[in-house]
């Protein structure tokens, strides 16, 4: 993990409340699909963690919400100016080679999938992804990438099928090898029933402190013999095998 | 540059005043770059009990104006895994390791004094602001008769120093630092957390714990500048340092050394940050060490 | 929108939850344009003392993380020019006035009590955080004896409702509030300043006082939070409140009514933003009134 | 007292750490010489005042100087963005009409002083105005006047005599018949002594919480009978007859 002083190169809205940050990469670490970086912005005193949706030698790009205090002073600082920003944080999807996998997510969720789906595509895999958003404005087209089978679902139909991206995938005909989620906890939820025939590897989010494994603030629930123990997000996580948590 | 940062607590040597908080750094063995062993005096474990320990279900943290609340709840793995798998790891990377401890009972802590003092550490810190104590509703840190109860049946156990960490939250913090200084305390750490709530409006629920960060740094001085006027044992002042003047504030007003708290979270540098600081300022202030700068705002002692 | 904000606060109708916390506006006579008397449910002056004080030398403030800290040591006139001179003034004003006091004796609380119940006051509120107390280290609410003794010798003497304001510097704040209560305590006002302490670099001096502002506000959230589950009078709620969001959060864990306290010093229109954001936040809610929301995130009333 | 949000028109380095910060005057109040406002900067929980330097229907001025967090954050503040600004604060230079004045002050006490001179030549008043600086590039020229006595003195005597300013002004061969003066205490000290036989006025600083006379923070000594009362800075004050205070 390393501490960087990042240049703003882009911060634009994407639309709706959504926007897309580039950062200048001065790291010396790569970064991998499900890695995120904790930023820390103006006077909150904690960091804040998002996930790695762009990643090569010259950038760095999240896509973020602005849900509070903290995206909103993110959302107005301008190109040029700078971020002190820690990474890269946490564990990485485990990447498969030539395999049928799915991809599965909705809301910011979509973030750490774009980045997974082109590294999994690199590797020869034949990606299927399923993105669920609440309305056509928020599929962000310009994100995506080519020769990736996308499946697109909305709330309320303006493009895609009408409905819940789970849905959709669950009435596919396809048999995957792996799959891959993000997103809505309600979704993860659903995703671990799949995890009895194969893998599913999905990242989890939770409120952070340190973002170093340090503070076991983050923890969630994971399976231990007939118990539990608990796990970080920020360390052990944030993907986990879906089998492995215990939801509240 | 001649000048060093060495420092000593009662008996103990060290190369640097700045000493990583308990529970802050977790059992201190993940591998965290930013951790410039040399310019650390010591680490201070996580606290460890007698039997391994959950921790408290989520909620755990959330931030505040300038800083944030937890209820952790002691997460760890008890003191028979953590003395075999960990400690010897400690002891490699740090110069001075001091564990922290706590018990429900006064033999809980008895027997584990027992076990750690067989290896080799180079202090003990009693956190002495865990709740339900052998039933009672307060820490033993909130009754000086407790605390001195406490630490003498600890310091009779062991040769090793003890260091005894206080919460704030009392009424007179200064009774409580001379009752540990009676039983025979050889270091305290000030301060603790903080009691504090925040409102979650999202979840609509609430984080009842302990408050952490700049916002108790005046909480913190104010303790430390009390206490160094009725003790004659050296004081690690602890409390919202996120900078090098914080940590000179507290040297000012009586602390021997530092804790680096949650600070680190904000700042992972803040190590580096704080070391340059004070080399700085004692050459621009001709002093030749840190020593010299104690207390330096302090009135004279005061007889309580 | 039929919308109000009215609460009561025991037999006390107030119009708005808005409260002028004591000292925080003088002594209520400045003409300040930023305070619109319909918004407010009451002032509560300065503390007013028998014999005119002349309150500490400099330093009285500092700058703190997110707060301030302050010595002013209840600069006040004394309660006969005060009666004489300016209460007349703020009984014009304000629809309610509350008259904060404080004495050095029992004997004194009793002779101001005298003083102020001859006119037409809403609430006395006695400030008991005032150190130096009959020669006691402590202040009075430090002590549950001494916050039933004074409380109980007021009531005796007054028919006006009497809110009894406490420090939050104890070891437990639900031990003193429950004393305050059995004394005769119709409301409590949660919390005066925490003990907080500053060094000024510059002047290379040390400012040992009171620590307010938003830093403080998740100990007076745990403080109200804490005592709502224990007494059955109102609680005023203070600390740190800067916007109607935080306003929000101490009803949410008791408060019947808010203090707007230092938060003023910082944004001036502070009373307008939050009286509108909480019309808002009701209306969103469906809540029909400030009452619906208070101690919504308290577990049930606990017995201590 | 008003409290506007204010745009900013120009911010600008005068030289060394001083700054000269103008602001959209849009208050419906006439402030006046000696008056302060009071800023909200950043996330600095208490507001900073300055002496208004500069007062016309569209502009106000201030002249600050870089000495700690405040300032700092306030010198990176740029054209066009905003400040909360509260004013007129404070008490004000009583103004006399044709009369021979003398006006002395040294650092950021010039700022009130400037502003000051302007008015008093409009009435009339012979002014002098006894400007001491450290050196020649603190002295502001730019902002200096038409039809006003200057006369300059220099610590280093880099510009006008070499020395201190009260020494300059003490040597002075002129009869002024009201002394006006704002700058370090030890010259406002000075200046007391001639309170004897002319009105000698200073306005004086200390730290303050909230600048509208209500926290008592911000007090000093006044003579009072045989003793003192504790009076107001932002409230009686800044400006005081020198002959009432009491320095510690
Ligand atoms: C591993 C990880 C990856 C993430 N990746 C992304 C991403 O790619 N894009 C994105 O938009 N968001 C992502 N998030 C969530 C993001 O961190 C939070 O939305 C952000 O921290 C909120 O900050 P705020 O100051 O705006 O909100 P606050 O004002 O702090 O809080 C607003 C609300 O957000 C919740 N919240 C605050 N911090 C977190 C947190 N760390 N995790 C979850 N909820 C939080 C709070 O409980 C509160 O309800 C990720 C979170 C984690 C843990
Ligand atoms: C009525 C009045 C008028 C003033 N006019 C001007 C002016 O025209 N130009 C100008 O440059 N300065 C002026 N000052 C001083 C100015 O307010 C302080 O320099 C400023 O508040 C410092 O803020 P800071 O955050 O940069 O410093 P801080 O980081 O808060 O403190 C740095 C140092 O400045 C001192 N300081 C902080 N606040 C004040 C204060 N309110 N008064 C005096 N010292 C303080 C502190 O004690 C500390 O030593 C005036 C002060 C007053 C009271
Ligand atoms: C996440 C977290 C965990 C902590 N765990 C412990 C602990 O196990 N034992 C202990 O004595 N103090 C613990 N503390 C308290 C710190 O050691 C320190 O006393 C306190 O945080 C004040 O310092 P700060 O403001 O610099 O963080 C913990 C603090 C935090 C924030
Ligand atoms: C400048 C100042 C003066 C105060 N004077 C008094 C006082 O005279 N009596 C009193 O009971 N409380 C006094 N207080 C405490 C406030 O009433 C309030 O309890 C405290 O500031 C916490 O609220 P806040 O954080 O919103 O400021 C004073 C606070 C400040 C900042
Ligand atoms: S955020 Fe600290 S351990 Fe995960
Ligand atoms: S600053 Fe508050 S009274 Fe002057």
């Amino acid at each position: 993990m390393e501490r960087k002083i990042c240049k703003i190169l882009k911060n634009e809205n994407l639309s709706g409340n959504y926007y897309f940050l580039i950062l200048e990469n001065n790291f010396k670490k790569i970064f991998k699909p499900g890695n995120f970086i904790h930023i820390k912005i103006g006077n909150n005193f904690l960091r804040r963690p998002f996930s790695i949706a762009l990643f090569d030698r010259e950038k760095i790009g999240i896509i973020y919400k602005v849900v509070g205090k903290g995206t909103d002073e993110l959302r107005k600082k301008k190109k040029g100016e700078f971020l002190d920003i820690l990474g890269p944080c946490g564990n990485f999807f485990p990447i498969y080679k030539n395999k049928k996998v799915c991809i599965i997510g909705g809301g910011t969720g979509i973030a750490p999938l774009i980045f997974l789906s082109k590294v999994l595509k690199k590797y020869g895999n034949d990606v299927y992804f399923f993105y669920g958003a609440r309305d056509k404005n928020l599929i962000f087209f310009k994100l995506l990438l080519t020769g990736i089978n996308y499946i697109f679902s909305t709330d309320n139909g303006s493009y895609g099928k009408k409905g819940n991206i789970f849905d959709v995938f669950k009435n596919f005909e396809e048999n995957f090898q792996v799959i891959y989620g993000a997103g809505p906890e309600i979704l993860l939820k659903k995703l671990s029933i799949y995890s009895e025939n194969i893998p599913v590897y999905i990242s989890v989010e939770n409120y952070m402190a340190c973002g170093m494994g340090l503070c076991y603030g983050c923890v969630i629930r994971i399976r231990k013999n007939n118990g539990y123990e608990y796990k970080r997000v920020c360390k052990d996580g944030p993907v986990f095998k879906a089998s492995e948590i215990i939801w509240d | 540059m001649g000048l060093n940062l060495e420092i000593t607590l009662g008996k103990i040597k060290l190369n640097s005043p700045l000493i990583l908080c308990s529970g802050i750094f977790g059992f201190g063995n993940e591998n965290i770059k930013f951790i410039d062993e040399r310019k650390i005096g010591a680490i201070v474990t996580k606290t460890i009990t007698y039997e391994p320990w959950p921790g408290n279900p989520q909620p755990r943290i959330y931030e505040t104006n300038y800083g944030m609340i937890n209820r952790i709840g002691l997460q760890n793995p008890g003191v028979f895994y953590f003395m075999r798998n960990i400690f010897p790891k400690l002891r490699k990377k740090y110069k001075r390791v001091f564990v922290s401890i706590s018990g429900r009972s006064e033999k809980e802590f008895v027997e584990i004094i027992k076990i750690v003092s067989k290896k080799r550490i180079d202090a003990i810190e009693l956190n002495l602001s865990c709740p339900n104590f052998e039933n009672e509703k307060k820490m033993i840190s909130q009754s000086s008769e407790l605390t001195f109860k406490i630490v003498k049946s600890v310091k009779n156990e062991t040769d090793i120093p003890v260091i005894v960490k206080l919460t704030p939250n009392v009424t007179e913090i200064k009774e409580i630092a001379i009752s540990a200084e009676e039983g025979g305390a050889d270091i305290l750490s000030l301060i603790n957390t903080i009691k504090g709530l925040a409102v979650d409006f999202k979840k609509m629920r609430v984080i009842d714990g302990g408050l952490s960060g700049p916002s108790i740094k005046p909480v913190g001085l104010k303790c430390v500048y009390d206490v160094y006027k009725v003790v004659n044992i050296p004081i690690i002042g602890m409390g919202g340092i996120t900078c090098g003047l914080d940590a000179i504030e507290y040297f000012l007003v009586g602390a021997s050394a530092i804790g680096i708290g949650s600070g680190f979270y904000s700042n992972p540098q803040i190590i580096d940050d704080i070391y340059k600081t004070l080399k700085n300022f004692l050459r621009k202030n001709k002093f030749k060490s840190i020593r010299e700068m104690i207390g330096l705002l302090n009135e004279k002692k005061e007889n309580f």
